[in-house]
């Protein structure tokens, strides 16, 4: 095989890389606690609190913007992992009625989702939000 | 005589673990420099295993006698990613912070083995903050440690971004769950 | 006092009966730079004196200082006009306080900061240094990586000497000037970034490639080397991944090995602070090599492997010296005795301590040009004759620790 | 890994089977210093990192740095409240722009900036360290020494956190503590300015006395130590002259030599950057000596020589040890190898080098006293015995160079 | 080869001069600091004497090969109470400050013999500043320097006094006169 081919191999078999095996509890201490924080609440003007994840999921483009945000979709985790953690983090940091109503997320979903990640996460957070606000 | 314990370093300590994982120039450090650890002598990198009859603390962490369980030393096995000083010289410990100091609580987190049970251990590296470089204990270890781009394993970064200076003194390692594998 | 001494100082007085004083002198005067400048000047940065020393590599001569603040010292030359960019963070006390972050412009005469533009307080702060800011093409526009640790980048309209906007680059990174008004970042799955700018220096595109690495497997370093519309970015396994940015996608071309397969068993790999430079009219790559385990990717290099970039083959391998030894800048030396000794004893380090190795390089870009090398262990640089790889000298510039690295007239060999 | 490993960790594996998980720790923690204080506390400042590093000579171990700003870093300790105070220089662009002259005062335990004030801009900076600020007796004024070259002092009620008064010292310099609400300056002609404040810290009475030596023909240095209500005063020429101030007007004792007739003849001499120290439980006054000609008064110290102050007789030479090498604050060393061997070279060139040698000396104030010496040249401290002479280490306090030093609870052996 | 004149000062150049006054230590320096220079390593120091056959240059001065003559060593004639960096050393010359520092106007006069005529020369120290430290050519001569309450013959104080910054860089020697007597 050439040395680009090699290189093309190496990198298809990074992109579907088996899940790691992580609880998502592990998988947020590694990945997210760094930069939210252990109670997920960030830091104000550059790392959004996660208490605010489960809104998003009311306004049509929330859903997808939650995987489609740098932190998700390029993180190393498989599609599976993913998923487990982004329903690990919307219970454990949403509020406490999301438990409830949450319609988990699945790989199949995630795999759909995550390529290409967002270029202008800002404008469509505020999109979003407008679109919450109006909601309300 | 317990009271001189950390004196002359580099000869009365050393000289007991002189059988482990370093080179002989591994006492040697490295520098600072403002406020981010750049490479300038040789430090201890290497990955410490604990030696036969090694006794285990009641933490569950390797004898302090050993590079694998003394936080004052690069060795540590809790600093397998540590790109600084260590706290626990400059007036801190491994896992609180120096006098005067804030630690960030921004930060990257890795794993580490514990050699005491063979377990990978979430570490999370916070820097503390806000006096100048301590200067002491450099420690250079780069386990799983990726370019600055890649930033939530990026030991390079100056993490005190989350205290109100971004000036850097040192940095801890603390225990803040257990993995299942390397990452 | 010997009795030869005494007879020259006789010598001397009666040389001395029939001639003037020596002349009273001005008080006040002050040097210049000249114009134009010299074909070997290079800007060693020390972050613990905070600041950067200009130093002409064909003699040795400091030619002088510019303060940088906290952080890693970086010194942008424009080739349009006659100045130097200097990006510096302070506080009101020292350590703590209101923070600072300015861009200060520095005129290539004087030396003398004459003006300064204030930035968002957001500038990153990492022991790296490539890539940490970047000059757009057109020499308009200066950007600055933010981290907060939000991402983003700082415009300064360095013409107007304003500053023009922020540009958000959410799971991007850092800023390589790719063209008059474009700037590309690296991302953390391995993508490209690309960001233009409007006249203002507003964002104007941003565009998003596709993967072109993979970053747990193999991740490329920050320390990338330009090469005409190329960026020239090596791994940590010693791949050298080529990037055209000539079109208005980049284009990735195949990767090449700075190491064959025997000395890949041997551990050879790339290394350092900044590990890649590359002379532009001979087409020729420098790379920074040491032999080490994986996880060794800071560590500093003992040769200096060169490569013809059309060809990707290897021309010569050039064993370093080492850097020599200084205290805090001045050199450890006895006369005419330890010289020899001291240097000695730092070629025999470099090869046996990894970390007194050399962890910066960078090549002039003159018909004859000089590589350099300098090492946080030392205020000293070296140089090399690049095209033969003939050590030609250290000189000691004064600094405590030298840790950044650039030769100012990098694509254009002086000021228009 | 060799057999014995494997068994050793197969062994580990063993024990662990039955033990819990290492428990998960906190974040956020801080440490604060202990109360009281150790009785061997020194502080060490060092002027290139721009701070003072605490150290526990009882162990070596590092406490905690302050920053200082520009300038010589020297931290003040009062005994009457848990505090250390700073005084700082700083630029709100680093080496330009706005100058800021502050009094930092930070909290004994928490190492923590509590306070600041502001004081006029014209705080003198010189190499030299001591009488650059004093403390006064009763701990609530603190007075700064001005040259702008006009000579005043800044007079800070560190109680009240409060910038008092300047006080004009036409001629004279420099202060030291004399009394609870007074501070007395050296002038040109060799006499002594005493400078009274009121409550408010404002000036109560000046008055100058006759002169006590003659600047021209042997001048005493600045590093003077206290002892009771006397400072000693060394002169160029080795002669200490003590001046009483219990009374209102100092009275000058008879001057005394620390050499003999054959030492003089030997160029013994006193040198340094601060080359007296006094134990005042026992009355011992230590004194920093080497072997030069005139002029060598800057030169640092191959032995301390011991006196008993009252008989005026001398007690002890104590051979001094070198400081060991350190490079930015690392001790340049091989494990188990060259620490001895940069021992003894350190050792030998500070008997070669003039300028290798200790710099600066303290002694604490406790029934078992440690004597701590510093050089420029490491940034290591190492420490003896008061009393009997005898070496017991060395520390390595992470520092670049070692230039300032004091006893923080110099007379009364802590916080009250 | 003129242009590698000050390449590998410690060896080249200095070997030509090792029979001259200097201790066998006397190329090691001293350091900054802060901008206040202090004793670090050993320096030139002694009064540099011509050797026989010296020349004497046009305006005057020893033969500039000699380090009496030579404004980028310590043993240049004019440098005799000198306490810090050589400005000849960082981009400036003897008597000319480096590029983007002020020289300060405030400062101490002293008086150097001139080897070459036998005069005394009256000298101006003036500092270089804001700029930090150069660093380069530390030199300590004390040649008549007295402490710091004797403010006009104190070589340890900061000179910068007046310029905007305290800030200092280097030093310049400059000749203002003649003298009759050493003062």
């Amino acid at each position: 095989m050439s040395r680009a081919g090699l290189g093309l191999a190496a990198l298809a078999l990074a992109l579907a890389a088996p899940a790691r095996g992580e609880t998502p509890e592990v998988n947020y201490l590694l990945q997210c606690q760094g930069c939210h924080l252990p109670d997920g609440s960030g830091k104000s003007g550059a790392v959004p609190d996660l208490k605010d994840l489960g809104r998003f999921l009311a306004v049509p483009g929330g859903r997808e913007y939650l995987v489609r945000v740098p932190g998700s979709a390029q993180s190393p985790l498989s599609d599976a992992d993913l998923a487990a953690l982004l329903n690990w983090m919307l219970r454990r940091f949403g509020p406490a009625a999301i438990a409830d109503t949450l319609e988990p997320y699945t790989p199949e979903e995630i795999t759909a989702l995550r390529r290409p990640p967002l270029a202008d996460v800002a404008a469509t957070r505020a999109r979003l939000l407008a679109r919450l606000r109006a909601g309300d | 005589m317990a009271r001189m314990d950390r004196w002359m370093t580099g000869f009365a300590r050393s000289l007991a673990r002189r059988t482990s994982r370093r080179s002989v120039l591994a006492g040697i450090g490295t520098a600072l420099v403002g406020g981010a650890a750049v490479p300038l002598l040789p430090v201890a990198r290497g990955r410490a295993e604990p030696a036969p009859g090694d006794r285990v603390t009641p933490s569950g962490e390797p004898d302090p006698t050993t590079p694998a369980g003394d936080p004052q030393d690069c060795g540590y096995w809790r600093y397998c990613a540590v790109d600084g000083f260590l706290s626990s010289c400059c007036g801190g410990s491994h896992n609180a912070c120096p006098p005067g100091t804030q630690m960030s609580p921004i930060t990257w987190l890795g794993t580490c083995r514990n050699p005491a049970d063979g377990k990978e251990y979430v570490i999370s590296y916070n820097d503390c903050c806000g006096k100048d470089v301590c200067g002491s204990c450099i420690c250079r270890r780069h386990e799983g440690d990726k370019p600055v781009y890649y930033t939530p394993k990026s030991n390079d970064i100056d993490w005190c971004m989350g205290t109100r200076e971004i000036i850097y003194n040192s940095t801890v390692a603390v225990v803040v769950g257990v993995a299942r594998e390397k990452g | 006092m010997g009795r030869r001494a005494l007879a020259g100082l006789l010598l001397v007085g009666l040389a001395a009966a029939a001639r003037a004083d020596v002349p009273v002198e001005s008080l006040g005067r002050v040097e210049t730079l000249p114009l134009p400048p010299g074909p070997h000047w290079a800007w060693v940065g020390d972050p613990v004196f905070r600041h950067a020393t200009l130093v002409d590599l064909s003699d040795g001569r400091t030619l002088g200082i510019v303060n940088a603040g906290f952080g890693m010292p970086t010194v942008l030359t424009p080739a349009a006009r006659p100045e130097f960019y200097v990006v510096e963070t302070h506080y009101s006390r020292g350590s703590r306080g209101e923070r600072s972050d300015v861009l200060t412009i520095y005129g290539g005469r004087s030396l003398a900061a004459e003006a300064e533009v204030v930035l968002p307080p957001k500038r990153a702060h990492a022991a790296n240094t490539a890539g940490m800011l970047a000059l757009s093409d057109d020499d308009r526009f200066v950007a600055v990586f933010n981290l907060t640790p939000a991402t983003s980048l700082s415009i300064v309209d360095v013409e107007a000497r304003r500053f023009s906007a922020e540009i958000e680059t959410p799971g991007c990174s850092l800023a390589y000037a790719a063209g008059p008004r474009r700037f590309v970042s690296l991302c953390m799955n391995g993508a490209l970034m690309l960001v233009e700018v409007d006249d203002e220096g507003r964002e104007a595109r941003k565009t998003r490639s596709e993967p072109f690495f993979d970053p747990q497997l193999d991740p490329v370093t920050e320390k990338a080397a330009r090469w005409e519309d190329r960026w020239l970015f090596a791994s940590f396994e010693s791949w050298i991944h080529p990037v055209d940015l000539s079109g208005a996608a980049p284009r990735f071309e195949e990767r090449w090995s700075l190491v064959n397969d025997a000395e890949r068993v041997d551990d050879w790999r790339i290394g350092g602070m900044q590990h890649l430079a590359v002379h532009e009219p001979t087409g020729r790559l420098y790379a920074l090599m040491h032999r080490g385990g994986p996880d060794t990717h800071k560590q500093g290099g003992t040769e200096v492997w060169i490569y013809d970039l059309a060809s990707r083959e290897r021309l010569q391998r050039i064993e370093l010296h080492g850097l020599g030894f200084s205290y805090l800048g001045v050199p450890l030396r006895a006369e005419g005795f330890t010289g020899w000794l001291i240097d000695k004893l730092a070629d025999w380090t470099l090869g046996m301590a990894p970390d007194i190795a050399v962890d910066a390089i960078a090549v002039t870009q003159d018909a004859a040009p000089r590589l350099v090398t300098v090492g946080a262990v030392s205020g000293a640089v070296a140089s090399y004759d690049a095209l033969t790889g003939e050590f030609l000298g250290r000189a000691y510039v004064g600094n405590a620790t030298n840790v950044t690295l650039s030769t100012p007239f990098a694509r254009t060999g002086g000021w228009r």
